[in-house]
């Protein structure tokens, strides 16, 4: 793709967050509209995140997911149609319909998977890291993972793992603020979660999770750490997410009032990107009045898609349980 | 005099009677409460625990995602004279805790020669539907039915959902408590005092002379549909639900099937070493004489839950197989003389 | 030319030899190299990947006691390219590792239509016999069993542990490995060089007329022993051994019952939901006609397993019940007929 | 027990010390006979941990053990020949002989049980420290867990549920070098468990698991902490084990050349308690020779009982399975 090369890497990445922006909030209507089945849950609010880590990944490293996981897979380079099909469940979905919105996976892109158990991505992310290394390949991998899912033994146990393995793997602590309706001042007793990677000997950094550029500076350190044979690290970054839990689920009573008017006006990451680049001439608003509008039509498309798309086959229940003889 | 409630409700009364009648009976698990907002402000839980931290503000926690800790703090808790009820979420999730279940819960009276045990209870909430997907959509009550010292209640109905749960909680043995999502919202007639329903007594909810359907959790329902398609054909099925499946009322069951001479198990968990399957084994082993025909178990296929809704909605046992099944146990001469 | 292994070390042979044909083949688990002292030294491991690492010192590695992150690691690996053999020692320990079990490994394939998979090998120790208490005796692949997308295999001698863990870790999807610890010393004869024992394939360990016994595991030792009895009284049994539990060769099942007549079905693990009941409820549906009798099991009490020699003596089945059960299925006449 | 409770502090910590050496001993050389069935993981060399964590503890405090619980069972107050009748599988065991060594409980001892899981009761201890509180007790619950099991998910996550709970919960790691031949520099990364701990907000000290003294009144003061309201804490003791992980399982190849003789000859906490208490003249020797002959002739009876006491009634096999009815 030479041309997608040649733009400013800075413009890439206002691309995808602005992807991921799009792509939730057409969600997020098409839901409230009745036109989406499943658990969806949306990641604005999140995107310098996903944009940022991987922006320092090559096509050909890993990441495993969580179940708010459509920011990694579009940052990661899926398909926005498949993954649309998938969210539908239909025919074409980048999992066959089978997987859905907490499953989406594309191996090819090294996208290991979208998971619905909190933290239970994390260990498959080391694993895949361990394949790397035992093939000799400098690949990395990243384990997502939300502030509540933190807090599994699975993500603790990965990181001593990783620690004791010395595995080219960076666990990316996405602290929204809440599990579910819980927050952080109750379920981390508001702390931070880099101390615990510190605990066990893994190099952690709080970022700010608003600033992509922060994110990914931060992220090119730690994959040139774990390239480089020096072994896991840890980013705890800090971002809040614009819609409730989960898509038709909770009304978000538990945020303070205004919580997510000041979120929106004050700590948009996409809108903080966006004045940077224009500040410093990175990018003109044409520029990205243009990006915008492709977006909008991929995204547009992509909808269209998965409405017209057929029902996966029936007989598509009883394959792929095992591995067809 | 009669009082409609839902499943869910019948649940959270279950919940808040015990919880008023034994002050060492203790709710928690993630969200219970509600959650709490970074101002500090409560939430309000969505499910049976909605409203119970107003009345028992001691007594309902919230839990960080810490479920191998917060079971095993049940088991901690029960054996030291409280009586907990602790919410897994969805089934699946027992994955994380499953050590505390299977080694630490389950073994501990018999560990302790009868010395201590966990009176504790374990909810659940289980089954296809929803459009959850394969993480999201498990029955696995078989699972734990395997263990012993484990006790395995499914309601189907709002009236055994809250007796049920008053037993649980009063049982001084672990329980897990499977709660099945799409019945939360079915109604039904429940009284308003508290009563018990016991483990153990499954209950003939359809009486009828040519077919035995055992149907456990949702699937009663759908049974319930098949007998009544089948009897516009004049075969007259008689449906048990066994209520829990550990213990399991063998008694009625066998009984059953000496009346009506035939077995039609319907399940909507996975086949192999499931809840159908050791029904259909125990039966062979115990009332062969009694059999004038194949057994037949009409379970959800040995795969994953699909999200697809076309493909989940092809998932759990329909009215057509269970029909289906009956047809191929009860000979058309049966069915001919029966009608 | 023959040869005699013990179990363990046909197990050792097997993940040599592998290692040795596939590159991709990695070892993992607590002390699978040995351990490190507190000076760096390497220490020597217990069970079958003793040697290994001398052999294959960038492929064999231990862990931490991290079951959770290192049976997912193995999950993550084989997804990616290797093809991970992870050890949990005791089958118990899958409590602490269940959801990478349950649901990742699992599900995986499903999940993602086919377009990944997970083919690694989960190996665990299980049964009773060696006074390790109830959290280090459960047999439990009757939950493994119930779980759609893993394969589940319990050699009962050394040729077949040699043959099956090759045909594990060539197999393209994720196989728990079942190794009986008082079958670890066992000896028999095992072909030298590499071989694959099909997963899936029931043998007929020995012919017989008068009832079928599927026996698993160290129960067809014990399964053994009765029918040698049995024939001395004139009753012929016929043992098939299924090898794999899931997937089952019912065929091979069905076929001898349809030959006999009867069937007893002899089994370590825990009845309920078990591998027993699973069986005998697969006959009464699909072979009821071939049945002369009633189907019987015999298996470990639904009771954890105890830890005083004297009890857990009397846990798993003995040949004496074998044989009772035998006799209770097989009428007299038919006894007698045979003798 | 009055005349227990006249006896100086220190001269019972010298007793429940030399009861768990003469046991453990006595058990290794009664293993080597063939004479005991089972797993039997001996605690000498540790006593100081044990005995000074529950000197700190009242009769109602709970303790949950682990694998290696011989040590704990005997600081808490358990009968001693009703452990070696249990670890022989006898009637009479104080678990009936159903449980055997990996299994003793007491919960009338406050003993919440050994564990066969590595840190599987961890949570259990937490829930009893739930219990008290919400029972309104002042007890303190203790969870003990070595170094290998402290890399265990379960015990991160009681970290955690206990700070966020704030639990009366006093976690102790024994840290004896080795998880099974595995040594801690391998798997924790030669690392100290403390930070752990004070990652997720749990006050953690280092203790010197050699000196019963520094144990107990660190214990003091976690114990106090956890009384007063103030939750959970964690000490992180440093004792090697004097004998292999397991009996009859291991040569200790792993360890070291000299490096049992040295601990014995260098790190004897039971040698060294003895000699503070001459030194400081809390005790002659004529009194402390008088309590050794008291344990051994206790030891020897619990053998002595072991071996003649009958196996336990067939029919339990299939008792206690649920509470009877
Ligand atoms: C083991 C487990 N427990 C509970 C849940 C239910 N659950 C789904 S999302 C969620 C909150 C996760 O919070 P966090 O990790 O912070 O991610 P976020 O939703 O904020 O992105 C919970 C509790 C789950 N999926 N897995
Ligand atoms: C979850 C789990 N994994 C593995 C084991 C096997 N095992 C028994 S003891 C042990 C080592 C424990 O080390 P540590 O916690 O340091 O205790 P120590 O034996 O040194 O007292 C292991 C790995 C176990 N019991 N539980
Ligand atoms: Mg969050
Ligand atoms: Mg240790």
């Amino acid at each position: 793709m030479p041309q997608r090369d040649s733009t400013h890497p800075e413009i890439r990445i206002y691309r995808t967050m602005r992807t991921i922006r799009v792509f939730e909030e057409r969600l997020h209507a098409e839901f409230a509209a009745g036109g989406v089945p499943g658990a969806v849950h949306l990641y604005a609010g999140q995107e310098a995140i996903a944009a940022g880590v991987c922006a320092a990944l090559a096509d050909d490293d890993y990441v495993a997911s969580t179940h708010r996981g459509h920011g990694h897979a579009i940052a990661k380079g899926c398909d926005v149609t498949a993954m649309m099909l998938e969210i539908h469940g239909k025919a074409g979905g980048v999992c066959g319909g089978k997987g859905g919105s907490m499953h989406i996976a594309d191996f090819d892109r090294g996208m290991l998977g979208a998971n619905g158990v909190a933290a239970g991505g994390v260990p498959l992310s080391a694993g895949a890291a361990l394949s790397a290394k035992v093939r000799g390949t400098d690949q990395v991998s990243v384990a997502f993972v939300g502030d509540g899912g933190a807090n599994q033994g699975a993500f603790a146990e990965s990181l001593v793992l990783a620690r004791v393995w010395n595995l080219p793997v960076v666990f990316v602590v996405e602290d929204n603020g809440y599990a579910q309706a819980t927050g952080t001042r109750f379920h981390l007793d508001g702390r931070d979660v880099a101390p615990r990677g510190e605990a066990v000997g893994v190099p952690s950094v709080v970022v700010d999770g608003y600033d992509v550029i922060a994110v990914r500076d931060a992220a090119a350190e730690a994959v040139a750490r774990a390239r480089s044979g020096g072994g896991p690290s840890l980013l705890d970054c800090k971002a809040h997410r614009f819609f409730g839990h989960m898509e038709g689920w909770d009304q978000q009573g538990y945020r303070g009032a205004g919580e997510v008017d000041r979120l929106r006006s004050e700590h948009d990451c996409l809108a903080i990107h966006t004045r940077r680049l224009l500040a410093d001439g990175t990018a003109g608003s044409a520029e990205l009045a243009a990006v915008d509008a492709e977006v909008a039509e991929l995204v547009d498309a992509a909808v269209t898609a998965a409405r017209s798309a057929p029902d996966p086959d029936p007989a598509e229940l009883l394959t792929d349980v095992y591995a067809a003889v | 005099m009669t009082r409609v409630l839902t499943y869910l409700q019948a649940i959270g009364e279950a919940l808040a009677q015990q919880m008023g009648l034994d002050p060492t009976v203790v709710v928690f698990g993630e969200d219970n409460i509600g959650g709490t907002g970074c101002d500090g402000t409560l939430g309000h839980a969505w499910g049976p625990t909605q409203g119970l931290h107003e009345r028992f503000p001691d007594r309902v926690f919230d839990t960080p995602i810490t479920e191998a800790a917060f079971v095993g703090a049940a088991v901690g808790a029960a054996a030291t004279g409280l009586r907990p009820v602790a919410d897994l979420l969805f089934v699946d999730f027992a994955g994380v805790a499953f050590d505390q279940v299977l080694n630490q819960a389950a073994k501990l009276r018999y560990m302790a020669a009868g010395r201590a045990g966990a009176p504790l209870v374990l909810r659940a909430m289980w089954g296809a539907g929803l459009r959850r997907g394969a993480q999201h959509s498990q029955a696995l009550y078989p699972v734990f039915a395997h263990i012993p010292g484990l006790k395995v209640v499914l309601p189907s109905s709002p009236a055994d959902a809250k007796g049920l749960m008053a037993a649980a909680i009063q049982d001084p043995d672990p329980v897990v408590f499977f709660e099945h999502k799409m019945l939360y919202f079915s109604r039904g007639e429940v009284p308003e005092e508290p009563y018990v329903t016991p483990l153990g007594q499954a209950a003939v909810v359809r009486p009828g002379t040519d077919c035995t359907i055992v149907a456990l959790g949702r699937m009663v329902q759908v049974a319930q549909e098949a007998a009544a398609e089948l009897a516009g054909t004049g075969v007259e099925c008689e449906i048990v639900d066994p209520r829990t499946i550990s213990p399991l009322d063998t008694e009625t069951i066998y009984a059953s099937v000496r009346r009506t001479g035939h077995l039609v198990v319907v399940d909507e968990a996975n086949p192999r070493c499931g809840a159908a399957s050791d029904i259909a084994g125990l039966v062979a082993q115990h009332a062969f004489d009694a059999l004038r025909g194949p057994v037949r178990t009409v379970t959800a296929p040995h795969a994953p839950t699909p999200f697809s809704p076309v493909l989940e909605d092809a998932y759990a046992p329909s009215a057509g197989q269970v029909v289906a099944a009956v047809r191929a146990t009860v000979p058309y001469a049966e069915q001919e003389r029966a009608s």
